[in-house]
């Protein structure tokens, strides 16, 4: 049996919510049958539940302003943005009121609210649908941010995203929707994986302590996977990858005891240079493992730039297997 | 009248360019609704003047007719969102100076533990916000809600004139009217944001923008609360029965100053808007109720302050 | 007519639903423009298929004409604004096919370096973006900057029909009304927006949008580009001459899929918009001059295709 | 002569720019006398040039929009948002257009925009106008981030703000409006500054080598000097503060010049917690600085949490002289 690809895996798991929580509704552009969202991702559930999908008109600010109003009235709501990028016409929303929500009037009020995002390059979309705009959000109270990984579940991860009560942007790499997920412990002939409090550690089967620890979310796994079997094979350099599932605030406990005695650490993301998420997690370790450390925890991103269309240019600005072999290198070679 | 079409003409029975009508009695709790509005409100510009009060505060001073005559048509069910000039509707809801004086003054006893403040109450189903417009989408997704949770309850937003600046209050009225959705938009036109006349930064008005969606609309610029009450309670009705958006326009007069002591009109259009007091006419019409009534709410608030200003200081934790 | 009115029935002249007016025969120069982009779009389609191109790319197969009939009246100083599906506008104002194909497939030559590819592209004072609606108020800005620097100069901003959910629209549209700036909005409603039927997400119409802030406003069924640009004629130095906004609306068709294979229409929708096509009813009234040029474009652009495609790839460095 | 306020100099700037450049446009809400501005900053601007600055309905997102364009048509464009907060109904402007477009069209373009923004809380404005947002518009290439300070010349910053071609945000702390600007190299008693490459340095008049370095930025200057006397008089700590006036990109030589040989180094800021400014300028700085520091960048910041009306509890939130005080030492004493 192959493991589904990661689209299909959001769609069961949005099936699955929908089947479950009778007061789940989802919005967003062009999410209806039969075309089912730009990415496919909500197929079929329009068809199931008519009264509980809806295609919304291009307002993204409003989209996402009227599932904080579903939440504040009790509903369970996923809101679709077309393309991470316009996350962007929904700031204010998401900052000024779903969030502040939770906490302004003086006391505790949960959402159940989660804004789904595809996110990312390498698809040659050009430099306003291809961002990663996780970054521009870290930092928001009452806020959380996550990311889909081949490596979690995606209805266990809706699930505590909802239950959680406070409102949620989950970031969706558009290069995974077409991947599969991993099962089964496995990741390809040399490495495995497993999962501890939310966070997947991946590393050789047969385990060795690594020269360094990888920080990385879902949509680096495969480029990250792939440099890690470069630089074992080429480098005789063995790298662990820690595959986070939350992105803010830091899970900082299950980050330090899976870094460990490592003394070289680094975190990979497609962002572009510049308060990165990587800093993020830097300033959340760094009290912590600076008597550990040969060196800070490096920042392995994009360039500062806009995102080219063409494919080769693209190529050039956003981080590739390439970017992180070359990086850990240096990290470890001094 | 509701039939989708803009209706600024239909309302001249109601209006006073058609010659100043005579003002109704009101009742003893309609009056004092209004006049504990407009004592509270006075009570805040002092207690600014005393330096009891800090930040920002928005009086709706000349407004108070428009929530008192509004909210007995509104259901305990229905949703209410406020906006920054919010004091009123949150007192013709609930008559509860003593909790809305407490948050503003960070008290025991403040509705929101002083940490919403002026702009951002929330009591069950009233919630204010201090972004101009950002409540527009929300109150359409709550009313979405209700259209398939409690069919003929209602969402009512409020909103300045200056707030239809705000490109998302036309994304959400876009959404209310194409699903049809119980939504009642309340706008209090007073003809000015913060410092700018409503003429210098809207192009057409507000009749036109319902009608551009579609959406059923009416004017008033009478202050009586009677007969505004008499009007509003089939409109409101109509959204609940036939679950459809509507936009009431109340063409009223601020009184004070935008916040504290920043009014930078002429004298004379000062005047203009005193003469256009509501409660200077119906003193006139009605002096001994008025007298009566507006000693009573001087004396509460006044107690009221005193007593809150008493009350330690609210205790709350960072989450 | 740009007195400030919506006039949706002035157009019944222009209207196809008073009976199919005869197409009138155009110059070799607008069928040759017309069909250079109607071959420029099918190549690309091809060349998606073949794996030459990746990313996005909204072909405008079905609305060549509007920008063809268009582009003649606006002047050098005038500043385009064009969206996503903007090959034609660009092809109507440049004849510039290597170029724009250069930058789509990234190879010397390209109008962008390749950087901007198929919805961000910037030459003199024409300018795309891809995020709906972000360009109406900086052609605003442009527009306030012409007035006063060059009066009798425009802005002219291209949008779809489902761009109008975008608030920020709307924003942009007050402003232009109310500072009386010289602003043309051309909207191709081709009746749906990605998926979506307009129908479905637009509440009342783009006529009474327009009205809503006092916007003269004209719309236009026909497609036959010798009648369309007599009867933009006036009206695009009427935005010049009275510097006020302007909102024209041509109800167009999109034959191809939204970006690349994603049509989900049925098949009678397809048919329906297939017999809308311009070409083919042209074709019909005028088939000698049609099929020579529609041959000699269809030569031009497989050659061109051919020399752009043996460029070597666009050198660039990041910032 | 006692030296002009920050609110005042900044309209002195104004004016000056006015009277210097034809082409400079200011819009805003409520910018025209005889309001001039909900701060006062842009007073008699519009008496003395009333065609080029402009009231705008209430619409930040295209009011930023339309200084774009005007900007693209090569005039000098400058915006003011009300309330920094409010940023956020301006984001797809800036992210996705303004600075986008000095790159996204495969060459440099050029373009005179500043976007102003009054920021800050202390003042008892409530949750949703009293933010620091500046770390949210971190890391967008092509967007510069200024912040004004009681010890940088306004005119000076404006114009270089300008004349760079970026399109840049210039963030104004609120509580900084009503003091006065700092002149002749002094500050006070005890302590005085001068500028290096644009980085105020304020230190004792008899400078010592200090136990630490502090780097902040406008807003904080006076909580921060006021933290320094105590540390200096009740704590016997020397610390020296150094106050820059870009924000981002962080202006790496001067700073590391600076901070020369400090074994501790901590970045103040009022932003609450999260994807801060300050964990930005300690990635930028720890490469470099590794070898000296005894401890990690300390980031200084407010709470986690929204910012409550009510000012007893708004102190609680918000970073305060004694936070910084009390940070220090823990610093410092380990
Ligand atoms: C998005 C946003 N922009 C600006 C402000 C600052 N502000 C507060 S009230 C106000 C004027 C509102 O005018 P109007 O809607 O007419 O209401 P009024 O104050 O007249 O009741 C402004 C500009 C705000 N609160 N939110
Ligand atoms: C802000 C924003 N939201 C969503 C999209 C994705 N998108 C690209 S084109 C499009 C449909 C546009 O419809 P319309 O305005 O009718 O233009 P058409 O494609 O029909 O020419 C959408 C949703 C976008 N580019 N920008
Ligand atoms: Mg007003
Ligand atoms: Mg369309």
């Amino acid at each position: 049996m192959t493991a589904p690809r990661v689209a299909g895996d959001l769609n069961t798991a949005l099936h699955r919510l929908f089947a479950e929580d009778e007061r789940a509704m989802l919005l967003g552009e062009d999410v209806c049958d039969p075309y089912g969202g730009a990415f496919k991702v909500t197929r079929g559930l329009s068809t199931r539940y008519p009264h509980r999908v809806r295609n919304t008109p291009i307002s993204e600010g409003a989209l996402v302003g009227v599932a904080s109003g579903l939440a504040l009235a009790g509903d369970t709501a996923i809101a679709e943005i077309m393309f991470a990028d316009f996350v962007t016409l929904a700031f204010d929303q998401l900052v000024n009121f779903a969030s502040k929500s939770t906490a302004m009037y003086g006391r505790r009020l949960p959402l159940r609210l989660v804004v789904r995002c595809p996110t990312g390059g390498n698809r040659g979309y050009g430099p306003t649908h291809s961002q990663t705009p996780q970054k521009h959000l870290v930092g928001v109270p009452g806020l959380a941010l996550y990311e889909v990984s081949p490596l979690h579940d995606n209805h266990t991860l809706l699930t505590r995203m909802l239950d959680d009560g406070v409102p949620a942007v989950l970031f969706e790499g558009k290069v995974l929707y077409g991947e599969r997920m991993f099962t089964g412990g496995m990741v390809d002939d040399l490495f495995g994986y497993e999962l501890t409090d939310g966070v997947a550690r991946i590393r050789l089967h047969d385990p060795v302590p690594p020269d360094c620890v990888l920080i990385t979310s879902g949509a680096l796994v495969h480029r990250a996977v792939e440099a890690l079997r470069e630089l074992l094979l080429h480098d005789e350099i063995v790298a662990e990858l820690l595959v986070v599932s939350r992105l803010y605030p830091v899970d900082r406990a299950p980050l330090l005891s899976l870094t460990g005695p490592a003394r070289r650490v680094a975190v990979i993301e497609e962002s572009t240079a510049g308060g990165t998420w990587g800093a993020e997690v830097a300033a959340a370790l760094h009290p912590s493992l600076w008597g550990t450390l040969a060196a800070p925890i490096r920042l392995i991103h994009s360039l500062d730039s806009i995102i080219p269309a063409a494919a080769h240019l693209e190529r050039q600005v956003l981080v590739q297997s390439g970017t992180i072999r070359h990086a850990v290198k240096e990290l470890v070679n001094g | 009248m509701i039939n989708h079409a803009r209706s600024r003409n239909t309302t001249a029975v109601l209006d006073e360019g058609a010659g100043p009508p005579s003002r109704s009695r009101l009742s003893d709790a309609d009056l004092s609704a209004m006049l504990l509005i407009r004592h509270f409100e006075k009570s805040l510009l002092k207690l600014f003047e005393q330096g009891f009060l800090h930040g920002t505060t928005h009086t709706c001073l000349g407004q108070e007719y428009v929530p008192v005559a509004l909210t007995p048509l509104l259901r305990d069910d229905d949703h209410i969102f406020s906006n920054h000039r919010g004091h009123g509707h949150y007192l013709a809801r609930y008559a509860d100076p003593e909790g809305l004086l407490a948050e503003l003054l960070g008290r025991a006893g403040a509705v929101c533990g002083g940490v919403g403040g002026s702009q951002h109450l929330l009591r069950e189903r009233f919630l204010s916000t201090g972004v101009q417009g950002q409540s527009l989408p929300v109150a359409t997704g709550v009313a979405l809600h209700l259209k398939r949770s409690t069919p003929g309850a209602l969402a009512c937003v409020y909103t300045g004139d200056g707030t239809w600046g705000e490109g998302v209050v036309y994304e959400a009225l876009n959404i209310a009217a194409r699903w049809e959705l119980p939504l009642l938009v309340v706008t209090e036109n007073n003809g000015i944001a913060q410092s700018t006349p409503t003429a210098q930064q809207m192009a057409g008005d507000i009749g036109g923008r319902a009608a551009a969606f579609g959406i059923a609309y009416e004017r008033f610029t009478d202050t009586d609360v009677n007969r505004l009450r008499a009007a509003l309670r089939p409109l409101v009705e109509q959204v609940r029965h036939a679950s459809r958006p509507f936009v009431v326009e109340f063409v009223t007069h601020r009184l004070g100053p935008h916040s504290k002591g920043d009014d930078s009109r002429s004298p004379a259009e000062l005047r203009a808007v005193r003469a256009a007091d509501w409660a200077a006419g119906y003193a006139a019409g009605h002096p001994e109720q008025f007298d009566r009534i507006d000693a009573e709410q001087s004396r509460r608030v006044e107690r009221i302050v005193a007593e809150v200003l008493a009350r330690p200081l609210t205790a709350w934790s960072p989450r």
